[in-house]
């Protein structure tokens, strides 16, 4: 028995110089002395829940000296840890003292063995967490989504309608097009205009617009009808330009104008 | 599961060797098959194309076979399997399009200068700028191409063999998407439009237009389209 | 469940006037209400209440009804509809990932920190920062919680009513979506970490806190967890 525990703790003594050695190297990569302890626990191979924290206590404080002996520098939470840990070490050795106040060695091991027990469960989920299907990994979102939500900026819409009554426009104007060359019985109000400006100088007094109309325009009563209507259109806009006064006496009377410029000049 | 029997040589004892080479990638039954499709239509940034899905589905699958199957599930459902161009994409069925409008208040109309545009190129693609110009009467602003191209509505395509090889302009497959087009070519014709109604009859009295012009304009718009939409 | 039924007055019989009312609104047939919150879901590239989609759906649509028939129907499918948190998506099969990797996206590779910071705050909420750090035995990076609170998988949560009133985390919709988890509570292994007391917030031996104070962390932290981890 006596050997058995002897040649244990001989085994024990070693694995943890080795861990002791193996971590040592990679102090850097522990993410605190919690994260140190988790690690230290493991050569243990037992369930976190029956862990001697007196053994970690030991591998933990075997590990600071070392780290010392190679003058590594550890950060002082480790140092914090490892006085925290020697006092934990002798509370639990020593019989408790009836003077002293506060929690007993076993409530600090405790909780010490429920902190590490939380860690690795925590780190657990982390690990499932992460090998669940996953979203863009493993399964999909709508890859063209519809335009439902109002955070959107402006976008430009049209419908077929638009499209085909924007297409029939234009194309009526097209067909207009040949009918044009051909309207011989048609003056235009940009004819008028043209032929008024030339003329309206003279028109000192009340003149009747008809007197306007182009030569040969009067007889026939097609092209009478559309002479009239641009003649009097082209008046109306060179009265809005100023340039001349309208009257009328009454309706259907006749319209006459004059040049405004001759008044004010 | 029939794919591990499938692989398993054993259970096909009759066949020669080219079945047998068969046999290593037999297809996933059809109804997986049309799992996969809907998978692949339903992810995917783009509508695809047959040719596309069978690329994506394990060796033997038939995507056209499970597209058949497919668009018949999604008779008369939400959405609906719509087919664009060449390619099929998931849409919502167009009766339920006023549940999307709800909030569509920062949508603009396009201006009237992008429509017109955009339908001389629908109906007249390859079509240069110069072209646009001349059948819209007045220049086309840069601007106006600009946001076309932008929304992917139109798009450049080959240069016209004319001197300085001017650049056309095509519609888009996002376009076609829009405005729910299996191709440019079912834009209904000037004489559909005139029917329906939507060519005001604006002509001056006395005056006929000539029939042949109206043909001029259909085979216009047929040999335009040949280049891009031929079979 | 309890609160759609009892907003809908049709169920409530009692109430006669409301009824006749909503006779002039007759809300659309069940299988038409289904196709809407189809297209709904469709539509939508994140996940969307039974409240969003109710507020689109015509006068007396019940989304949540609607919603038992449409899940049923895409059991077995290349999509289906996956329960996030209190909203509805629809999501591809995870056994068709494999179909596609053209749209899987990189995401940026959390690290070992970022991870555990996550589970805890996931297992733990609402959780606060000096909680996190008690259980990890280190303090918390900023940039670990920026990550986190950048990709949207955390938010803040209400503040503890202990000294100081500090802020709480928890998780988000976009966590639950991307996990495919129906709600926190789904958390695997959840059920077993609380039967071993191991979720439970133990203060170390010693520290003497004031009696008051550990009864509004109790009734805070219930509270907190009820509101997502309720039924």
């Amino acid at each position: 028995m006596a050997d058995d525990f002897i040649e244990q703790s001989k085994r024990d003594a070693v694995a943890e110089r080795l861990a002791a050695e193996a971590l040592i190297v990679d102090v850097d990569g522990f993410e605190g002395p919690l994260d140190l302890l988790l690690t230290l626990s493991r050569t243990q191979k037992v369930d976190l829940r029956k862990i001697s924290i007196l053994q970690l206590s030991r591998q933990y404080l075997a590990f600071v000296e070392k780290a010392k002996q190679l003058r590594l520098e550890l950060a002082a939470d480790y140092l914090v840890m490892a006085a925290w840990l020697a006092f934990l070490k002798s509370r639990l050795l020593l019989p408790p003292d009836p003077e002293e106040e506060g929690p007993s060695g076993e409530e600090l091991a405790a909780h010490l063995a429920f902190q590490l027990e939380r860690l690795q469960a925590m780190r657990d989920c982390a690990a499932k967490l992460m090998g669940r299907d996953q979203l863009g990994r493993n399964f999909f979102k709508r890859g063209i989504p519809e335009d439902i939500t109002k955070t959107r900026v402006v976008t430009y819409t049209a419908n077929l309608l638009d499209l085909m009554q924007g297409y029939a426009r234009l194309r009526t104007k097209d067909e207009f097009r040949p009918f044009i060359l051909d309207r011989d019985s048609i003056w235009t109000m940009e004819q008028a205009l043209e032929r008024m400006r030339g003329l309206i100088g003279y028109a000192g007094s009340w003149t009747d617009i008809i007197s306007y109309l182009p030569d040969g325009w009067e007889k026939d009563p097609k092209k009478r009808r559309s002479a009239t209507a641009a003649t009097f259109a082209a008046s109306l806009e060179l009265a809005k330009e100023g340039k001349v006064e309208i009257r009328q006496s009454g309706i259907f009377e006749p319209i006459h104008l004059r040049s405004r410029e001759r008044d004010n000049g | 599961m029939a794919e591990e029997t499938a692989t398993d040589p054993v259970t096909d004892p009759v066949e020669a060797t080219e079945e047998e080479e068969q046999s290593l990638f037999e297809a996933p039954p059809i109804g997986e098959q049309e799992r996969m499709i809907e998978a692949l239509l339903f992810a995917s940034a783009e509508p695809m194309t047959l040719r596309e899905l069978n690329e994506r589905m394990p060796h033997g699958a038939d995507a056209a076979e499970a597209m058949v199957h497919l668009r018949k599930r999604y008779e008369g459902r939400g959405v609906r399997v719509n087919k664009v161009g060449d390619a099929y994409a998931i849409r919502t069925a167009p009766d339920l399009g006023f549940l999307m409008q709800k909030e569509q208040v920062e949508t603009r109309k396009l201006s009237r200068a992008a429509i017109e545009t955009l339908a001389i190129i629908a109906y007249h693609q390859p079509v240069t700028r110069a072209e646009i110009e001349e059948i819209r009467g007045v220049s086309v602003s840069r601007g106006t191409v600009d946001q076309l191209l932008e929304m992917e509505w139109i798009r450049f395509g080959r240069r016209k063999m004319t001197p300085g090889r001017p650049v056309t302009f095509v519609v888009t497959q996002e376009f076609l998407d829009h405005f729910a087009l299996e191709s440019a070519r079912d834009l209904p014709g000037l004489k559909e439009l005139r029917a329906a109604g939507l060519l005001e009859n604006r002509l001056p009295p006395g005056t006929m237009p000539s029939v042949s012009e109206d043909e001029d304009l259909a085979e216009e718009t047929d040999e335009g389209q040949s280049e891009l939409f031929e079979d």
